[in-house]
């Protein structure tokens, strides 16, 4: 444990980043020289490969969020704790980057950057925002139990949007601009179709490298009070030998 | 069977252990005095035995209760009288006197002789307790706990804040508690009281208990007021 | 079950009652967001009739904010929440019991401030049942993510500041599908108003059903 | 004087930073109000371009609301105001103190505003001069507000829903002058900004000077 | 000149005569003990006393300042403990500390000779103040007053909540301000301690006060068991 208290990388993460870096390069070769401009989007339609990855990085960080949640309501598992916390950290940071690229997309295809009547935006920003109020709640601060408890709570509440957000094309098909899975209709090109499971990918083996880097941290913090707890515990008995005689004096 | 069983029972308030580790056993119709100076872990002891807090680690086991587990049973049938009064200000003595009643399944008639036992007179029945004095307040506090008849008294300087007569009420109901079999936990500074009513002492001192003499004798001893501390 | 959730909306709406902080802090305060809105979009007739439903339910939102700060408070202040974990009360009565007094609460002001949007923003009322069911509905959807999150703030240190931001975006649906069945109700939209209300419904018990499931956790967790 | 100043705001700050209230509650707290008025306005864009500088200015008021009951809250638990009192520091310097300290958190927002409207608002800025001495001046107006009523509700039962009820139909003519000077600065409407600019300024000093007056004997009476 | 002069004093809270007509002079240097029933009226008269209150009728001159007009003036001289500790609970003790002597023009070294005076261990000194115990906080408080080095000391129950050691400390506290000339009013319903520490006895019931024995005997008592600390 003692090399791993240094820092929080080890032989797999190490691993696992370079797979990310060769990975986003190999994603912007594809992307940008491999695969074909669309006909109507032409050069716009390459967002997808950011864009795609990161809404399903949204998913799979949500659902990592909701098992953690649960777990620690069930079976009050710190372990838990930590990787709902972290996945919701960095699904943050997933929502942010669809939110982005989304909007930046938008900007040439939709000619807005932004439609309050999209559902599937709007879910989006909903679910954003929720996790900005996750955080902010974490960081209140105040009884750790306590504060597990509540942030489950919410992150479960969060969660519930995972599928709103998936399924809102379908039941509000007149009211986005999103078309609809692109991924299953078959009509898209090869190369493309490739490139975006690379993207996947990539953002999938970041998502797995983020995670542990952010669930060491939490975790080393976790031992950190454990050991702080022995010699508080050591200090706080200390006070019953000396001062049995005298009071609190001095 | 003991009331209270604790084993080595750690507790934390955010990271502090403010029980450091507490062995004790009570048995029925105890009345164990807990003395020790400030920050020592009483009041935190007392929010312990009465389910409000869990344990870190060790073991516990109140009225045949695991704290560990099943909290929600032993607080329906402890009383517990803290630093603070939980009561709401915006309602009137008898109408927080009779939300709790109801609440813990008792007949609304108890009301009236809980508060009459703690000499709250008839004029403040109808004021909102927000406007009580000190004293006027805790009698409140203290008719609620009463009124419950529990199985286990939990008692955070029940005297603080009260006149003389009041001080003698609260003598009476713990002697009345421990007759009717009841067992009570009195964490107090006022030792000079204290100990004529308590069949124990038990000292806490940073978070665990350092010293625990069963006092039979104390009973009828005379209230020196010195002896400990000092 | 039902004793004790009438005892906890008893003691909530009389302590509501002595205070009279609905009626004489709260509706006024919608009145004034309202007619806020009506300031901020400055005159512009048009805007406003397109834009009444969507800030009826957006002045309903920080209504209930304030009626959940409110109601947290009560159980606060001087360690009252103990009270109700001492007397042993079933949480999730104790879940409905103050949801119900702030149900109440928040319709009374609703019809209020139905009588302000029809007289400052010049609406008028199409289908009569759908308003008074959109109102029925979502009032209680709100009220049951009110109490679920006035709860889980209460222990925070800042729970003034903490529960807005948690509680608008949860209540986001809320406000577009309110709005949007408001909108047929009040005849300024052609959408299938009682289609929204189905959504608000499913929305509404989902999130009771949370509510009633968190509570007893949150409630240990001072 | 201005040591007392001083080491008021300095406290709050200091119970704002030990706390993070503004940095991780009322800012996302006003970008949640900012996209609320979007869902509110649902998918009406031109509405929502028109209406942009009063939308802001209403978050900001919402805001106000937040910092104000925080900074009232500090003062009232536990009898702490007794402590200003008998402190002896004067009320005048308490009344600056307080508001600068909310001054500070309310500037730290807009500026995050700007952000989030030049953003979903899709608004563009034609005046930065004038859109800043607007902030300043508005923010200032604001805090001497703010912190006035918020001395004025401190002893008061059920402060949480007086507050709002108070401050805002008070700062209606901030939201109304500072829209105007937006729409100018961002170029939504052909006003004279700069004399918008000039009656909030003087809205402002009345503020502050009836507060600096009026302080000591709301602080009085408790 | 006396130091309080009160002639047919009646403070209202809300409508309630909490304070009926009280007649009281105290000169300097005198400990004047406040005695009588839960919701006689003790509090109030202190608050009143700190000019935390405006009198209804009758005159009131502290400190040779009227009530009825400059009680500002009053309350930068007298140092008040109340029920509550009216302390910050986000900020540390010292913090807290801090702000009151800067607030009230006092060098900021004697914080750390206050809370040592007080005995607050060092520990606590950035604690924040939300976190302590019953007794800690009141300890502050105390050091909060003891600070200010006050010309007239109004302590509302300061034994309260405090241990054996703390206990000395207030009654050394008392003793050390009138012995610098300072005048110290105490309500309080521990007589046994109190009564050794008072020059003067004055029983407060139903908001007037009905009797006022100056006790010459017990000034030149020893304060008994005294020292400070044990
Ligand atoms: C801020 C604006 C946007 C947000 C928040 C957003 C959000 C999302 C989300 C969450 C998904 C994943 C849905 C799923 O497959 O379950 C998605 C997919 C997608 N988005 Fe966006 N999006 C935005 C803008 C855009 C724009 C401007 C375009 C392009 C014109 C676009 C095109 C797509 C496409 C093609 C997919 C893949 C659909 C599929 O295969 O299922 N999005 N978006
Ligand atoms: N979050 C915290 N961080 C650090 N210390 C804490 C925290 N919460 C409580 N404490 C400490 O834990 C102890 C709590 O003790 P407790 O209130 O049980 O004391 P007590 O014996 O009742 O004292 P008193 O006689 O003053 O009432 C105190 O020493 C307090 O400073
Ligand atoms: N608004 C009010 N309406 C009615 N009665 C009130 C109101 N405010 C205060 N009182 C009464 O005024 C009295 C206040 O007394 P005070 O707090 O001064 O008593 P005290 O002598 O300090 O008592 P204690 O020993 O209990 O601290 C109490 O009897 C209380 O019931
Ligand atoms: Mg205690
Ligand atoms: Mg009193």
């Amino acid at each position: 444990m003692s090399a791993d208290a240094v820092n929080t990388g080890s032989r797999t993460t190490r691993l696992l980043g370079a797979a990310v870096l060769i990975g986003v390069l190999a994603l912007i070769l594809l992307g940008f020289f491999g695969a074909p401009e669309d006909d109507e989007q032409r050069d716009a339609v390459r967002m997808i490969f950011v864009h795609l990855p990161s809404a399903f990085g949204i998913y799979a960080a949500m659902a990592t969020t909701a098992v953690g949640s649960v777990m620690w309501l069930w079976k009050r598992s710190r372990w838990w704790d930590i990787v709902a916390h972290s996945s919701a950290e960095i699904g943050v940071i997933f929502c942010g980057l669809t939110l982005f690229t989304g909007s930046v997309w938008g900007r040439p295809t939709w000619n807005t950057y932004w439609d309050w009547g999209d559902v599937r935006l709007v879910t989006t920003l909903i679910l954003f925002l929720m996790l900005v109020g996750y955080l902010a709640l974490r960081s209140a601060g105040g009884d750790e139990n306590a504060m597990a408890t509540r942030a489950a709570v919410v992150g479960l509440l969060a969660a519930v949007n995972v599928p709103i957000i998936n399924r809102s094309v379908e039941w509000w098909s007149n009211r986005t601009l999103h078309q609809k899975s692109s991924l299953t209709d078959g009509n898209l090109e090869d190369l493309t179709l490739f490139t975006l499971f690379v993207g996947i990918v990539v953002w999938a083996l970041f998502f797995v490298w983020a995670m542990i880097h952010r669930f060491r941290i939490g975790w080393l913090e976790h031992q950190l009070r454990d050991i702080d707890l022995e010699t508080a515990l050591i200090q706080r008995r200390a006070e019953a030998a000396t001062e049995s005689s005298g009071e609190e004096s001095r | 069977m003991s009331i209270v069983a604790l084993r080595d029972a750690v507790v934390l308030l955010g990271r502090f252990p403010a029980l450091s580790g507490v062995d004790l056993e009570v048995d029925a119709a105890e009345v164990v005095l807990l003395q020790g100076p400030n920050g020592a872990g009483k009041s935190t002891l007392l929010r312990f035995c009465a389910g409000l807090l869990r344990p870190h680690s060790g073991s516990a086991v109140v009225l045949g209760h695991d704290l560990r587990e099943s909290r929600p049973a032993v607080r329906r049938s402890v009383g517990l009288l803290g630093h603070d009064t939980a009561l709401y200000d915006d309602l009137t003595v008898t109408e927080n006197l009779q939300f709790l009643a109801r609440a813990s399944r008792i007949e609304i008639e108890a009301v009236g002789s809980a508060l009459n036992r703690l000499g709250v007179s008839a004029r403040l029945h109808d004021v909102v307790v927000g406007q009580l004095s000190a004293g006027q307040r805790r009698r409140v506090a203290l008719a609620g706990v009463a009124l419950r008849r529990p199985e286990l008294w939990l008692l955070d300087e029940p005297h603080a804040g009260l006149d003389q007569g009041g001080r003698d009420l609260v003598d009476g109901l713990v002697a009345d508690a421990a007759a009717d079999g009841a067992t009570v936990l009195v964490a107090s500074h006022e030792l000079d009281r204290t100990l004529e009513l308590a069949t124990r002492r038990v000292t806490v001192v940073g978070g665990t208990i350092t010293t625990d003499v069963v006092d039979a004798a104390s009973v009828t001893d005379p209230p020196v007021q010195s002896k400990q501390e000092s | 079950m039902f004793a004790d959730i009438w005892l906890v909306t008893n003691k909530d709406l009389r302590i509501e009652w002595r205070s009279r902080v609905t009626l004489s802090q709260v509706a006024p305060f919608a009145l004034t967001v309202l007619v806020l809105f009506g300031f901020a979009l400055d005159a512009n007739p048009e805007v406003l009739t397109a834009a009444t439903s969507g800030l009826f339910w957006l002045t309903v939102l920080f209504v209930a904010v304030v009626a959940v700060q409110r109601s947290t408070a009560i159980e606060t202040a001087d360690g009252a929440r103990r009270a109700l974990l001492l007397a042993g009360i079933e949480p999730s009565s104790v879940f409905v019991g103050k949801a119900l007094a702030i149900a109440v609460q928040i319709l009374g002001v609703e019809v209020l401030m139905v009588g302000g949007v029809l007289l400052f923003y010049d609406a008028t009322v199409e289908s009569l049942p759908l308003l008074l069911a959109t109102c029925a509905v979502a009032t209680l959807a709100i009220a049951a993510s009110g109490t679920l999150l006035g709860a889980l703030v209460a222990g925070v240190r800042a729970r003034e500041t903490v529960l807005p931001i948690l509680l608008l975006p949860l209540l986001a649906p809320v406000l577009i599908a309110a709005s949007r069945a408001f909108d047929d109700a009040l005849g300024v939209l052609a959408v299938d108003g009682w289609a929204w209300l189905g959504l608000l419904a499913g929305f509404g018990i989902v999130n009771a059903l949370l509510g009633m499931l968190a509570y007893g956790p949150l409630l240990e967790e001072t």
